[in-house]
């Protein structure tokens, strides 16, 4: 019987500190197929890939691995096992060439270097996968799918049969989904086993066999993709039927707020990372951006929260030109960034201090003097906490990075908003969340947008950039290709902006 | 088979216990050491509390000992806060005494309270600039900062090296290669041992709690230190905030080199700091970055000082032994910090079947 | 027995380097054996080692002495000259012996040993052996003590053998092996084939040994540890002055003075000489050694040039103590700087 | 030929320094900065010096250099690998507890002389071919065998770091031990093994120095040439080929005031004194400027690995 099951974990309990991150979970999977674990920020997801891997020991539980009772201490031994996995965040060496990284630890790997040898075994894997990987390209040079295609490699090479994918779709742009999923499906027929972890139902109900749903710390039931809809697994992920849907307010649009001249920026390569770009942005709307990942969103909002170094151009701000000016001076007039970074933590949170303090990170200006003062800040937390449901032991002494990827986020961006800025630029404002948490910070937005403030949202999920915003800019390879209302245009329209096709019509409309 | 795991935030309590018992199991182990030189270790340990508190005179030479390493190990940690690996202690010292006594050399004449608070200006300057100058290719470049600042600990003996036996090689010193004492306008007035530099080192201490604790630039620091993202997003000039750092670290430790100068040597020598800024190291991180622990620890670290000069006359005991039972009682308190940060889960439950 | 102890008087003794460097300190602790021997059961010593030439430390030493009790204390480096009479003046009824310094106070003495004269005997020993006319010097630190030894050497080298050259280098420590072989090695290197030091170790005579040539020693005699090389050396006995000294501080009668013994009174002397020494050098030494015994033969006698060919000393004339405790030149015949 | 002389010393200075820098090196790319370099050495001067005094054996000595060298890397691994203390204060404190341990097992040894069998088993020997090759002979080819195995150890370094699976291992710890981790690397297995390889190197640094370069013991034999070490490693940028000639770079520059008293010289004496340091910090300046990550510190450096860290 037990040969159908690759993995079984029982009873899995992990606790860090005050936190209870898995509480007796049951976990089995089967030979051949792929199987999505669902599940709010939070739930354990991570957690219990984490035990399964190695990384974690959990405090309690056992795991059986192609029917033996093992005990994984590292991921060696869950190596060893079959067991690979794609981390959330990536493990690899910025130093070492694509080569190097994968030789590092491997068991095929000569006492003495065979480089020859190596690059033709990747050679021949990178060949039967159809990946898309330069063996000699140092990972400081690779862009984020290049990464994960090698991180990926990386597992497949040693002889993993079992995979875990934890949120592999969260940095990826829909072609470089599509070619992930093209991977999956081949590794599935060639006999492995996929775990994957996501948020995004289409995905689930695209790729899996079965479907697991987690909610804090527990597992809730085990399903047939088949025998179940996305509305029935939303319910059971946030405990009870939700509304999928984003809600579109109609609000008439103000006066114009900011005025984007013409700005272009390089990068590092000395690329145009932003090629003449101009928009207008207006009070009391929602102006979203779309385009795939890297096209130049980040730099945009950089630019405007005076983080960007701009070669060319002008943004007008309530009639002055921001552009060189620093970045505490535009806040100070009212423009505040919220900015999700791929690795959430990278910035705008400083991950060892507790949520009074990362409060106090914008407030401790508008004292007079030179001192500090925690007491405002102290009950913006409370506010913060109770009003976006940010489950934490603390305010105080409990450091940020404790809490799960998605609270993390509910923290920043209801930071920003309780600031009440005259601008807001968020980016990636639900990047990783899950429903319901994405659900309370789109109503956030458009509670701002009703009172009348001019919002830029850079959205990576068109179907909710669609329905949430008033305009939509769309952005290829720094370029702007179109700025359209998504109420008279298709999601195809757009998609094709995104892959670099000008829409001029469209673009007159900017102008105005 | 064991495995570790983090734990929660500790309790006080389990602080102090947990300290108290690793300084008393490495007295225990220091004490085979101590038989080995041929002492009895419970009459040298008594030595060594007696060496620190057995007179006035001995406790004046254990403050004496303590402000210096007080006021270094609070410029330490400012840097440290910042995640800035300043170990340049050390040369900011000998730096700040270069600086004290330039001003002698070209101002021989001022009145002493003029001439004082000319030359903490100024070694204050000369320590400062010996931080910032990596400090700044650090905000620039990414320049490892724990190398360089090392490094320009041996620039700087260097440079004393060369002013003592040769370019402010005092010439009534008959061929002694020793810089001229200090006038008496240059010296801080004090008593056998007590001098103005206990003030100096309170007022310093008050200063830096609030800047620390309760300044905004203090608080600027920190969150660099935690993240240089973060720092420029929420609009904290770095380069700035890191100058400003580096200027109060190597600051404070240019000082330490004008109170020892004028107030305990009297004239600048390449032994003046005594390696003293590298315990500063120890003490500012022992101390968690804390200034009411950099308080308490920089005593304790004096009282180890100053019984270890005791007991090596007292008990004619080789000075090696307290260096050696100093450096033995840093190891356990830093492998005590463990026991305070994580803790062990068995993990047998899981082991039965194989 | 417990009446003695109460008479017992407490010594202190601060040395430079370790007390077993086999050199300068291991003299003085010799001395300070053999007086605690003389004084048989009336006196104690503290020993501290390794004190640097550093104001404050000396002072703090001083006083951790003087609250162990100690009533006489000697200090002997000339660097501790400044940290020895700050103390003095706090510490009045405490007395004070500073060697090779040249101040004094009501409660601080000075004492030295005039070794320049057995130095310029070893010169004599230098000049007769080498062959290269070459002479290595490894020195400490360019001091008037030092200087005079150089220079009574190279005077020594001179009577005998007009054509040799002293090269001298300075290493800027008393006591470092390393340094001190490293500095002999260098000169060894540039021809020198005879050694001769004003330092703490044997590292120098080390360094002759290695290359197969020969040494002047310094402070002890190392006719035991190194007779490959070992010749002679300039020898200091301080026995006979720490004895005087703390038995007048026992009855009462010590005063403040200047002591500078010379070979009359046996505080300095040269050793024996070792086969390896040249035939010919014994009988000029005790030729040598009985007139400046005799005051017929006085070192710094003009006429004497320095290194620039300047007359120094003109004929007829000799230098005073104070030129001599002040000295800041080289006599023609040495190489080096004076930095 | 004075010059010639001048290069034999200083290959012979530069080598307890190019000892030390190849233990720190290997220290270094697996991610931690040991400061207790000075320490070790002192371990090992001491240790090496009293077995070598005992035994009058040259093999026996220097095996228990290497071994108390590796004890005192073992303390310091130990706390920063497993007890997860901060590496910069515990390299201190290393130093400290090194230069303590050497004064006082070393106290009744100050002034003892290295035996004859050791001095002569590690005098000069001239090799055969090699070391008739004009000046390079000499300077390089007529050296102790101690010189001679710090050579081989070189290439073996560079070897083991560059071209085996253990050697890309252990850059990978340095680099990113959580990959390292994930790869399947034993982290603290590749950390205890090169940290403990690195004090070994270091003990055999600092018994060159007790039992070849001077033939007496002194009181604080290494007297901070473990700082010059430390300095060594930035200078040669993390590479042992780079670092024999940095090492013999340094080691001319520690003999160089010795060699020039006779000169008058355009720049004061004190300069060379430091230039060691000033050197490693325009090196350290310029590896900075570059963008590459390519020659630069191993990206971990100094930091500790806890892998339930977030
Ligand atoms: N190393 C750790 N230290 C402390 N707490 C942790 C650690 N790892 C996870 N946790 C806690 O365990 C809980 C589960 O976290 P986990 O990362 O597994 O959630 P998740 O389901 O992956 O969430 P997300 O979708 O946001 O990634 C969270 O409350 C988190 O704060
Ligand atoms: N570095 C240290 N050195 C010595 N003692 C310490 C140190 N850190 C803590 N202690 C001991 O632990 C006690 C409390 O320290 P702790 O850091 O827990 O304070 P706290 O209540 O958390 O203060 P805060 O809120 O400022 O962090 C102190 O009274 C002290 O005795
Ligand atoms: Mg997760
Ligand atoms: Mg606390």
């Amino acid at each position: 019987m037990n040969n159908d099951y690759v993995v079984k974990m029982e009873n899995i309990t992990k606790v860090f500190g005050k936190v209870k991150a898995l509480d007796h979970v049951e976990f089995s999977l089967k030979k051949g197929e792929v199987h999505a674990i669902l599940g709010e920020n939070g739930a354990g997801k991570s957690s219990l890939m984490n035990v399964l891997n190695g990384i974690y020991m959990p405090d309690e539980g056992q795991i059986e691995v192609k029917g033996q009772r093992v005990s994984i201490s590292s991921p060696k031994i869950a190596l060893d096992l079959g067991i690979g996995m794609l981390p959330q965040h990536y493990k690899l060496v910025d130093a070492f060439s694509a080569m190097e990284n994968v030789a590092a630890g491997s068991r095929k790997t000569t006492p003495f270097l065979n480089k020859k040898k190596i690059l033709d075994e990747m050679g021949k894997l990178i060949a039967q996968l159809g990946m898309d990987i330069n063996p000699n390209k140092k990972v400081y040079e690779m862009s984020v799918a290049e990464k994960q295609s090698l991180e990926i490699f990386k597992v497949l090479y040693r002889g993993a049969d079992i995979l875990i994918l934890d949120e592999p779709t969260a940095v990826l742009t829909p072609q470089e989904i599509k070619n992930l999923f093209e991977i999956v499906k081949k590794m599935v027929a060639t006999g492995c086993s996929v775990i994957i972890i996501t948020h995004k139902l289409e995905e689930v109900m695209e790729i899996s066999d079965r479907i697991t749903i987690m909610r804090k710390g527990t597992t809730i039931q085990t399903v047939n993709k088949a025998e179940t809809t996305p509305q029935e697994l939303a319910g059971m992920m946030v405990g009870d039927m939700m509304e999928l849907n984003v809600p579109y307010v109609a609000v008439k649009r103000g006066e114009k707020a900011l005025e984007v001249k013409d700005i272009t920026a390089i990068d590092r390569n000395k690329v145009n990372i932003l090629d003449h770009v101009s928009f207008d942005l207006y009070a009391g709307e929602i102006l979203g951006v779309a385009g795939i990942a890297g096209s130049g969103q980040k730099e945009l909002c950089e630019s405007i929260a005076g983080l960007y170094h701009i070669k060319s151009g002008e943004i007008i701000f309530e009639g002055e030109n921001i552009v060189g000016k620093n970045p505490e001076k535009i806040s100070q007039m009212g423009i505040s960034l919220s900015f999700v970074p791929e690795d959430r933590l990278g910035m705008g949170l400083v991950s060892s201090m507790d949520i009074i303090d990362n409060v106090l990170l914008k407030d401790y200006r508008n004292k007079k003097g030179l001192g500090i003062s925690r007491v405002v800040s102290r009950d913006k937390a409370e506010a913060l906490v109770e009003r976006l449901n940010v489950s934490t032991p603390a305010i105080e002494n409990h450091a940020v990075s404790l809490l799960s990827g998605g609270n993390i986020q509910k923290v920043l961006l209801g930071r920003e908003i309780e600031l009440e800025p005259k601008l807001m630029v968020t980016a990636y404002a639900t990047r990783g969340l899950d429903v319901g948490s994405s659900q309370i910070i789109y109503e956030l937005l458009n509670e701002q947008k009703v009172k009348m403030k001019p919002i830029i949202y850079v959205g990576e999920d068109l179907d909710v950039l669609m329905s949430l915003c008033d305009r939509i800019l769309v952005i290829c390879e720094g370029r702007v290709t179109g700025i359209v209302d998504p109420r008279k245009t298709t999601k195809e329209a757009i998609g094709l902006m995104m892959s670099g096709v000008i829409s001029e019509g469209e673009q007159a409309c900017s102008i105005s | 088979m064991l495995h570790i795991v983090k734990k929660d935030l500790p309790k006080t309590r389990e602080k102090i216990v947990v300290r108290l018992s690793a300084v008393l199991a490495a007295l225990a182990l220091a004490s085979i050491l101590v038989l080995v030189a041929g002492a009895n270790p419970f009459e040298l340990y008594l030595g060594i509390i007696q060496g620190c508190f057995g007179s006035v005179y001995r406790f004046a030479a254990t403050i004496e000992k303590m402000v210096p390493l007080l006021v270094l190990s609070l410029g330490v940690m400012v840097a440290f806060k910042m995640r800035f690996w300043n170990i340049g202690a050390e040369g900011q010292f000998l730096m700040g005494a270069v600086g004290t006594t330039l001003v002698v050399r070209l101002l021989p004449d001022l009145p002493l309270p003029i001439m004082l608070m000319l030359m903490s200006v100024v070694s204050f300057l000369f320590g400062a600039v010996w931080l910032m100058v990596p400090a700044f290719l650090k905000a620039r470049f990414g320049t490892n900062e724990t190398l360089f600042t090392l490094m320009l600990n041996y620039i700087a003996l260097t440079l004393v090296t060369a002013l003592q036996y040769d370019f402010w090689k005092d010439p009534a010193a008959s061929g002694m290669p020793k810089i001229a004492n200090l006038p008496p306008n240059a010296l801080l007035p004090g008593v056998s041992g007590f001098n103005l530099s206990i003030l100096m080192a309170v007022i310093i201490v008050l200063a830096m709690y609030y800047f620390m604790n309760r300044s905004k630039i203090g608080f600027e620091i920190a969150v660099l230190g935690e993240s240089e993202n973060t720092a420029r997003y929420i609009g904290i000039n770095v380069t700035k905030t890191i100058m400003i750092a580096a200027l109060v670290s190597g600051g404070l430790c240019g000082v330490v080199g004008m109170m020892q100068t004028t107030g305990v040597s009297g004239a600048l020598s390449t032994q003046i700091t005594g390696g003293l800024g590298f315990t500063a190291i120890i003490v500012a991180w022992l101390s968690g970055l804390k200034v009411p622990f950099v308080v308490v620890n920089s005593f304790a670290f004096a009282v180890l000082l100053q019984g270890a000069s005791y007991i090596q006359t007292a008990f004619q005991i080789p000075g090696s032994v307290a260096e050696m039972i100093q450096a033995i009682i840093l190891f356990f308190i830093l492998g005590s910090e463990f026991i305070l940060q994580y803790r062990f889960v068995s993990d047998k439950n899981k082991r039965e079947v194989a | 027995a417990p009446s003695g102890k109460a008479e017992v008087t407490k010594v202190g003794f601060i040395y430079v380097g370790p007390a077993d460097d086999g050199g300068w300190s291991q003299a003085h602790d010799n001395g300070r054996a053999k007086m605690v021997e003389n004084l048989d059961g009336k006196v104690e010593t503290i020993v501290k080692e390794n004190v640097p030439e550093e104001k404050s430390a000396v002072i703090s030493t001083i006083r951790d002495m003087v609250d162990q009790g100690c009533t006489i204390i000697f200090g002997t480096s000339y660097g501790f000259m400044d940290g020895m009479v700050e103390a003095a003046e706090e510490f009045p009824d405490v007395k004070f012996e500073h060697c090779s310094g040249y101040m004094t106070s009501d409660n601080m003495g000075t004492y030295f040993g005039k070794i320049e004269e057995p130095r310029y005997l070893s010169g004599i020993v230098a000049g007769l052996t080498t062959k290269t006319n070459k002479i290595a010097y490894v020195a400490a630190m360019p001091i008037p003590e030092v200087i005079r030894g150089i220079n009574a050497f190279a005077l020594g080298v001179k009577s005998v053998n007009p054509a040799a050259t002293v090269n001298v280098s300075w290493t800027n420590t008393w006591y470092d092996p390393t340094v001190e072989k490293a500095a002999a090695e260098a000169l060894i290197q540039q021809g020198c084939d005879v050694t001769a030091q004003h330092q703490d170790s044997t590292a120098t005579m080390e360094a002759a040994k290695e290359a197969g040539k020969l040494s002047i020693g310094y402070d002890l005699s190392a006719a035991q540890s190194m007779p490959e090389v070992y010749m002679t050396a300039p020898l200091w006995d301080f026995s006979g002055y720490y004895t005087d000294s703390v038995s007048s501080v026992i009855d009462g009668t010590w005063k403040s003075q200047q002591y500078w013994g010379g070979m009359t009174d046996g505080i300095v002397l040269l050793d024996e000489l070792t086969t390896l020494a040249p035939g010919t050098a014994q009988g000029q030494i005790d030729t040598a050694e009985a007139a400046i015994k005799s005051g017929e033969l006085v070192i710094f006698a003009g006429e004497l040039k320095d290194q620039s060919g300047t007359v120094k000393v003109p004929v007829g004339t000799t230098l005073t103590d104070e030129a001599q405790l002040s000295m800041d030149w080289f006599v023609d015949n040495v190489v080096g700087s004076l930095k | 030929m004075e010059f010639v002389f001048f290069l034999t010393a200083a290959v012979k200075a530069g080598t307890c320094l190019l000892y030390a820098t190849l233990g720190e090196i290997i220290s270094e790319k697996v991610g931690h900065l040991n400061l207790g370099v000075e320490g070790m050495m002192q371990m090992g001067a001491v240790v090496g010096f009293i077995a070598g005094f005992t035994f009058g054996n040259p093999y026996i000595a220097v095996l228990c250099a290497a071994i108390a060298g590796a004890c005192g890397a073992l303390i310091y691994g130990f706390l920063t690998i497993s007890l997860k203390a901060n590496q910069v204060v515990t390299g201190l404190t290393l130093s400290i507890f090194g230069v303590g341990f050497a004064a006082f097992f070393g106290k009744n040894f100050v002034g003892k002389k290295v035996p004859e069998a050791i001095t002569t088993f590690f005098a000069p020997i001239k090799l055969p071919v090699l070391g008739d090759i004009p000046y390079v002979g000499q300077i390089f080819f007529n050296q102790s065998v101690y010189v001679y195995f710090s050579y081989l150890l070189v290439i073996a370094i560079y070897v083991y770091l560059y071209k085996t699976k253990w050697g890309l291992n252990t850059r990978m710890v340095g680099e990113n031990p959580v990959a390292a981790d994930a790869s399947g690397i034993p982290v603290d297995k590749y950390k205890y093994f090169n940290i403990a390889l690195c004090g070994a190197l270091c003990g055999l640094g600092g018994a060159f120095l007790s039992l070849v370069y001077i033939s007496i013991y002194p009181v604080n034999v290494v007297s901070g040439r473990g700082w010059i070490a430390v300095a060594l490693v930035i200078f040669a940028m993390w590479n042992p080929g780079k670092a024999l000639l940095g090492a013999y770079f340094f080691g001319a520059l520690d003999i160089a005031s010795f060699w020039l008293q006779q000169y008058t010289l355009p720049v004061s004496i004190y300069f060379f004194t430091a230039l060691p340091y000033l050197a490693t910090v325009f090196v350290l300046i310029f590896t900075s400027m570059r963008k590459s990550s390519n020659k630069k510190e191993p990206a971990w450096l100094g930091k500790n690995y806890f892998k339930e860290d977030r």
